[in-house]
């Protein structure tokens, strides 16, 4: 499943670049990050939990930055699975930032969400629509902390 | 951790001891070695599983063991009696309503409930009361006549 | 399944007390079709089941002064099967009557129903169409909530983990108001809509004129939607044919559907129009009928 | 006047209709086998990938789990229906190539445990890019899903000229049409207990159609001589072509069993069926026909493509079927056929009731109703003019030995009220559609064979044992064969024991498949029957002093045309027999005759039997929603000389229900290979309230060659229902629908689009 899109936000460039690498200011504006460890500034050890009424899964991933151009352009991949929910989840997120102007970057993102397994199988139209949902979210969130 | 259970299975007395997560299907399989009863789907919608607990249709996939307690339940076993068919299952034989047979015990089962509550049902009283009741081989339009059949000889009764 | 522990309170304050020890590792257990099944699909796996089914007074179906009131416990085939409830809520009797199969009704409750909060759930829309209130328990004692407030998201409510639903109470309709519920399925019986339209009429009999209405859709978003925009159209009109299309057609871009295995959004989007004109053509005639 | 029949052509119930009334039938689920584990497979989550490492030891070491079987177990093995396109390993080696191959089997004291060991088994994958459509496979640098290519089987025949027939063609029509995956939805789903025990002996209890020759794929496979696998059938919850051949659970459960030295029972849950079990074919089918201003076809052109799924199973000979079905709908002298049989990465698909006539059938029957109304023909008349007849000799060179097609187009259209209602507005219309299938099976799938052997055995009081390796799956082949027997020695239904279903008790028999039983378990029962039927005449001949020919078997006894009282009870005359120490027994072994290998070149090989049908419905179109409401259902089939009305009335009305769920609803709908609606409320097969009105007609045109003049009908009753609802629905609100399923969303859409 692919979500993409783009949106501006209210800071120049290096900014915005400095908050999107900063996993810790990630994980800030992702409500489905539950814990964050960092093992060294590329690779993470990140829970990844979505909860949709009595549905929950929560996903021990491996994450590592695996392309980093500064400041234009970061490729995030991740990878974990929940042996409970007997499903896995697989995410390639790709950023490009461009500068608009001195004060506003325009960031492009191109994420590719796979989920597998149990939970998949039964609720495929549900994960993408509240994928999406989370996904504007985070996007409005990023916006508001690094804007305001 | 397991727990008693005390209900009546086709006019006999029964104490089991069941763990909560057990379904009715699995324990009437299972424990009583009623194999009549079908697991189909797992999922309440084909109805082979279907038994009658105190006078009602229920499909024993999708309930606990352990919410039979103290109730009395029917299956397909306890219908005929010495030889001795009912109705429903003479005019299921008779009639050609049955191909696998893979349905027709919760088919029989579901109908006769339907007949204890209301004895002379309209046509689509049956349809509806075999609503939740899958078949994949006969199309239906001898269960549907063997059912009738049976309602209409109570009508002139 | 996985192995669970179950609990089985005798009073409805037992049964908060043990929801709130429990948390979010427990879930109550009352007609069970929905749970079990999830549970057997290994998709969710609570660690306690609070049984209700021992509380034997939310059991009931009864008349209040203004309103009647059906407990947490009642079957959903007992309130179809009721006279009482057929010949105050005949919307009620055959809203019921199009849920899962007669095995499903004999076990499942219609507050287990809306409890689930399945966005296709057939009740939700009807009754918050009827304005209907729930009467929930937790620890801190009862509150009286509008149905229209409950629901929150995709299988998601306001209940919190340590709250029970108590009964339901559904205010009789005043004289000149017509109900009506429409499901759009595949299936003849036993599917779920692809689009349920609940509309209700209330019109001043003298004149004619719509002085209240309510059009509530399933099946088409998260929780049932509430389309203020088409029924302000219809308020303080009276009612023909022109109008009831304009309303339909409002109330078909008041939604934003979802799209599924079942349907397309655009088809969703199309039978909301469809629906709530056939349904509000019925509703009316209902409520002209008194 | 004395009936010419006793006992054939009656409503006979079933004779295990009772014990499947009661409850007491025993299908797999409720067996319980001395000391049987309970078994489970571990299945891929990825639709294509491969694996680098599977680690079961975890899984190993639970509590109750007493082994554990991967890919090493079974390296090298490949399974398949035709075993030289055999190309799916039981458990994945190096890779998986849809959502659900199989990669482990845990055998354990309960379900739960095995279950419980699934998620401690760690697989590593490396996710490869899949392909989920034909036409994508097809292309040039698509992904490899087999290292052979994504092409199963490019197929070509000819027959006569068919360029030189489209240049003579008034009128060319080219259209395309598609079909989806169809499911048997068997009520119960498939599984097996397998046991391999101590002294070499592997016994498999499981739902199959065809136990001989699986018992051969079994040895086979794993290198057996057959004398030590047995086979039992037990009773089962429904075949339709989705048990007609071997699966990787036995293979797997056989492994589990030589680990563990114990039975192992795994079954399929729902889920699992719906996302791992074989389907119908999805096809797209082009086609482009000729013919003449007055209606008369010259030419067919047609090209298929048909999704093979993962891996082969029936695939390529339904292709090749359906190649030769193209051919025989009609009288068409010219004939093109091009198929690719193309690997996606989804479960793969199998035989299923009609092997390749609904899809195509749809096709033709669709084109044919635009054919008519193009040249303003009434589409009844167009059928009936391009009808196929008795002793046609058709372009590939099929020759056609009994043919009811016109009277049924004739009877169907006269019973719906075709004249009234055809061309009529109101949101109604009426549609008609036609079958020519094959009875009496084929000669290819096991060997230069088309068989079936049948012992019976006289008991000393005259009652029989008859012994049959033909499989019941629910459609009444025991009862029929039972039928037969009573019918040629004299004896009622009730003196008959049907013994089928296990292998070591049976004689050989090719099994249930291509709507085979009746005409060739039929045949070879028949002369069982005869050979013991003669030894009692002439042993009357003796007692009543009559000529033998004078005799006839009839109410239990041989008595002398004519006069009835002149008799003696069969009872006596086995008595007799047993007396003196002779066993009073008869074979009889029905190879048809008529049938060869087909040739590789034309594909010819010959038919038995044509079985002939036609359906009219009558539906309804709600313009606003799109949804289809049928009103009336005629199915008219000519099935040659009816052994049990009852009984096969039963086989239309079940097949026309499983045509109508193909015609509107059923199919599965994928999404990157995961299937997103694994179970009945999502796959919407229809329950009792959405049968419409349903009469069936039967049209008995006698075979020369079928038991007392019966062909077959096991198959031929879904496959031209498809194509009777679109037109009908063309009748009704003048649109064409191409696809299958025809949903109520796909109508409007249509509606639409023409507004």
């Amino acid at each position: 499943m692919i979500i993409d899109g783009e949106f501006r936000v209210n800071a120049p460039i290096e900014r915005t670049w400095d908050f999107l690498t900063n996993i810790q200011e990630i994980a800030s504006c992702v409500p489905s990050f539950e814990k964050v460890e960092v093992q060294d500034d590329k690779n993470f050890a990140i829970t990844v939990s979505q909860k949709v009424g009595p549905f929950s899964a929560t996903f021990e991933t491996q994450t590592s930055f695996t392309e980093i151009i500064p400041p234009s352009r970061l490729v995030a991949f991740g990878k974990g699975k929940d042996t409970l929910m007997g499903s896995s989840f697989e995410l390639t997120n790709e950023m490009d930032l461009v500068a608009i102007s001195g004060k506003e970057t325009l960031v492009k993102y191109k994420a590719d969400v796979k989920i597998s397994g149990r939970i998949a199988s039964v609720g495929q139209s549900l994960i993408k629509i509240v994928a999406k949902r989370e996904v504007a979210n985070v996007v409005k969130l990023i916006q508001d902390k690094i804007g305001g | 951790m397991k727990r008693e259970l005390e209900l009546k299975v086709n006019g006999e007395d029964y104490t089991l001891e069941v763990e909560p997560h057990r379904t009715l299907l699995e324990v009437v399989r299972n424990d009583l070695g009623l194999t009549g009863t079908k697991l189909g789907c797992g999922g309440g919608e084909c109805g082979a599983c279907t038994v009658i607990l105190d006078g009602k249709a229920v499909k024993s996939c999708l309930m606990l063991a352990l919410d039979a307690k103290g109730k009395e339940l029917w299956t397909i076993e306890g219908l005929a009696k010495g030889g001795d068919l009912h109705p429903l299952q003479r005019a299921f034989v008779q009639q050609g309503a049955i191909q696998c047979g893979f349905c027709t015990p919760g088919m029989i089962m579901a109908s006769k409930a339907l007949l204890d509550e209301n004895p002379r049902p309209t046509e689509q009283d049956i349809k509806d009361a075999l609503a939740g009741n899958l078949c994949r081989c006969t199309g239906y339009v001898k269960i549907l006549d063997a059912v009738s059949t049976v309602a209409s000889e109570e009508r002139k009764r | 399944m996985r192995r669970f522990e179950l609990l089985e309170p005798n009073s409805v304050e037992e049964a908060c007390r043990l929801l709130s020890k429990h948390g979010q590792g427990a879930r109550v257990l009352a007609g069970g079709t929905a749970l079990v099944k999830l549970m057997k699909k290994r998709l969710i796996h609570p660690s306690y089941l609070v049984n209700i089914k021992g509380i034997k007074e939310l059991h009931f179906i009864r008349e209040d002064k203004d309103a009647l009131k059906i407990g947490a416990l009642t079957p959903l085939r007992e309130i179809e099967t009721s006279p009482f409830v057929r010949d105050r809520f005949r919307v009620v009797t055959e809203m019921v009557h199009t849920i899962g199969s007669v095995q499903i009704r004999n076990v499942g409750t219609l507050t287990g129903n809306l409890c689930f909060a399945d966005p296709a759930s057939d009740p939700a829309p009807l009754l918050i169409a009827l304005e209907a209130q729930l009467k929930i328990v937790g620890p801190g004692g009862a509150r009286v909530l509008s149905l229209e407030n409950f629901f929150t998201d995709f299988y998601e409510t306001t209940l919190s983990a340590d709250e029970i639903v108590e009964e339901i109470q559904i205010p009789f309709l005043p004289k000149g108001s017509g109900v009506t519920y429409l499901k759009h399925t595949m299936r003849v019986a036993f599917d779920l809509a692809i689009v349920g339209v609940a509309v209700r009429l209330d019109l001043n009999l003298k004149d004619g004129v719509c002085k209240d209405s309510r059009i509530v859709l399933g099946g088409v978003a998260s929780t049932p939607v509430h389309t203020k925009k088409a029924e302000g159209i219809l308020k303080g009109k009276v009612i023909d044919d022109s109008r009831i299309a304009e309303a339909a057609r409002a109330a078909s871009l008041e939604v934003d559907p979802i799209h599924d295995v079942r349907a397309s959004s655009e088809y969703r989007r199309e039978m909301t129009e469809v629906f709530v004109e056939r349904g509000l053509k019925q509703a009316l005639e209902r409520a002209k009928g008194g | 006047m004395v009936e010419e029949y006793s006992v054939i052509g009656k409503s006979q119930p079933r004779i295990d209709a009772m014990e499947k009334a009661t409850g007491t039938a025993k299908y797999l689920g409720d067996l319980k086998i001395p000391g049987m584990l309970f078994g489970k497979i571990l299945r891929s989550p990825y639709a294509h990938a491969k694996i680098l490492k599977v680690d079961t030891s975890r899984a190993e070491r639970l509590r109750g789990v007493r082994g554990v079987v991967t890919g090493r177990d079974t390296k090298g093995m490949r399974l398949c229906v035709i075993p030289h396109l055999a190309n799916k390993p039981p458990l994945a080696e190096d890779r998986v190539r849809f959502i659900g191959d199989e990669i482990a089997g845990v055998a354990a004291d309960s379900e739960e445990i095995a279950e419980e060991a699934l998620d401690l088994i760690e697989v590593e994958y490396e996710e490869l890019p899949g392909v989920f459509d034909s036409f994508e496979a097809l292309k040039p640098g698509a992904v490899k899903i087999h290292e052979e290519g994504n092409v199963a089987i490019h197929i070509s025949r000819n027959y006569g000229d068919v360029e030189k027939a489209f240049r003579e063609s008034d009128h060319i029509f080219e259209d395309r049409f598609e079909t989806q995956a169809q499911l048997h939805c068997c009520l119960e789903p498939h599984g097996s207990i397998v046991h391999l025990d101590q002294s070499g002996n592997l016994t498999v209890w499981i739902t199959t159609q065809i136990p001989h020759p699986y018992r051969k794929m079994v040895a086979d496979v794993l290198g057996m001589p057959l004398n030590k696998v047995r086979v039992i059938k037990v009773y089962m919850g429904g075949g339709f072509g989705g048990r007609f051949e071997m699966d990787p659970i036995e293979i797997i459960s056989y492994f589990l069993s030589k680990k563990t030295g114990r039975p192992i029972r795994i079954i399929n849950t729902q889920d699992e069926q719906f996302t791992t079990g074989r389907t119908r074919y999805p096809m797209v089918i082009d086609i482009k026909t000729g013919v003449k201003k007055d209606g008369t076809i010259l030419a067919r052109d047609v090209k298929v493509v048909t999704d093979n799924g993962a891996y082969n199973s029936h695939g390529i000979t339904i292709t090749m079927g359906v190649g030769t079905k193209c051919t025989y709908l009609w009288s068409v002298p010219n004939m093109r056929y091009q198929a690719d049989v193309v690997f996606t990465n989804k479960v793969y698909g199998g035989a299923f009731r009609g092997y390749g006539n609904p899809q195509i059938t749809f096709a033709i029957e669709s084109q044919m109703d635009m054919i008519a109304e193009k040249l303003g023909m009434d589409a009844k008349d167009l059928c009936l003019k391009n009808a196929n007849y008795e002793g046609q000799s058709t372009c590939m060179g099929h020759k056609v030995t009994s043919c009811g097609l016109k009277d049924c187009i004739e009877k169907v259209v006269e019973a719906i009220g075709w004249k009234e209602k055809r061309r009529k507005p109101e949101n109604r219309g009426v549609g008609i559609a036609s079958v020519m299938h094959t009875g009496g099976g084929v000669r290819l799938l096991f060997g230069d064979c088309n068989l079936s052997d049948v012992f019976i055995k006289m008991n000393n009081d005259g009652t029989i044992d008859l012994a049959s390796g033909m499989a019941e799956l629910g459609q009444g082949s025991d009862t029929a064969l039972a039928q037969i027997a009573a019918e040629e020695l004299g004896l009622r239904v009730e003196d008959v024991n049907v013994i089928t279903g296990d292998t070591s008790t049976t004689p050989q028999c090719l099994g249930a498949w291509g709507s085979r039983e009746i005409f060739i378990a039929g045949n070879a029962t028949k002369m069982a029957a005869e050979e013991i039927k003669r030894k009692l005449i002439e042993e009357a001949s003796k007692i009543l002093e009559a000529r033998v020919d004078d005799l006839v078997a009839r109410d239990r006894k041989i008595y002398v045309r004519g006069n009835p009282e002149k008799s003696v009870p069969i009872t006596q005359i086995a008595t007799i027999w047993y007396n003196r120490g002779n066993i009073l027994a008869g074979r009889g072994c029905y190879d048809d005759p008529t049938t060869y290998i087909p040739d590789s070149k034309t594909g010819y090989g010959g038919v038995p039997t044509y079985a002939f049908g036609t359906h009219a419905v009558e539906v309804e179109v709600d313009r606003n929603t799109g949804r289809v409401k049928v009103l009336n259902f005629i199915a008219a089939h000519d099935l040659g000389k009816v052994i049990n009305p009852m009984l096969a009335e039963g086989q239309i009305e079940g097949s026309a229900l499983q045509g109508l769920g193909y015609a509107l609803s059923e199919g599965l709908i994928w999404e990157e290979g995961i299937v997103l609606n694994p179970n009945f409320q999502d796959y919407r097969i229809f329950y009792i309230n959405d049968v419409p009105p349903m009469k069936s007609i039967m049209v008995e045109s006698v075979d020369p060659d079928g038991p007392y003049g019966a062909k077959g009908l096991g198959e031929p009753g879904l496959v031209p229902t498809a194509g009777a609802i679109a037109n009908a629905i063309y009748d009704a609100v003048g649109v064409r629908i191409k696809s299958l399923p025809i949903t109520s969303e796909k109508i409007l859409r249509a509606i639409k689009e023409k507004e």
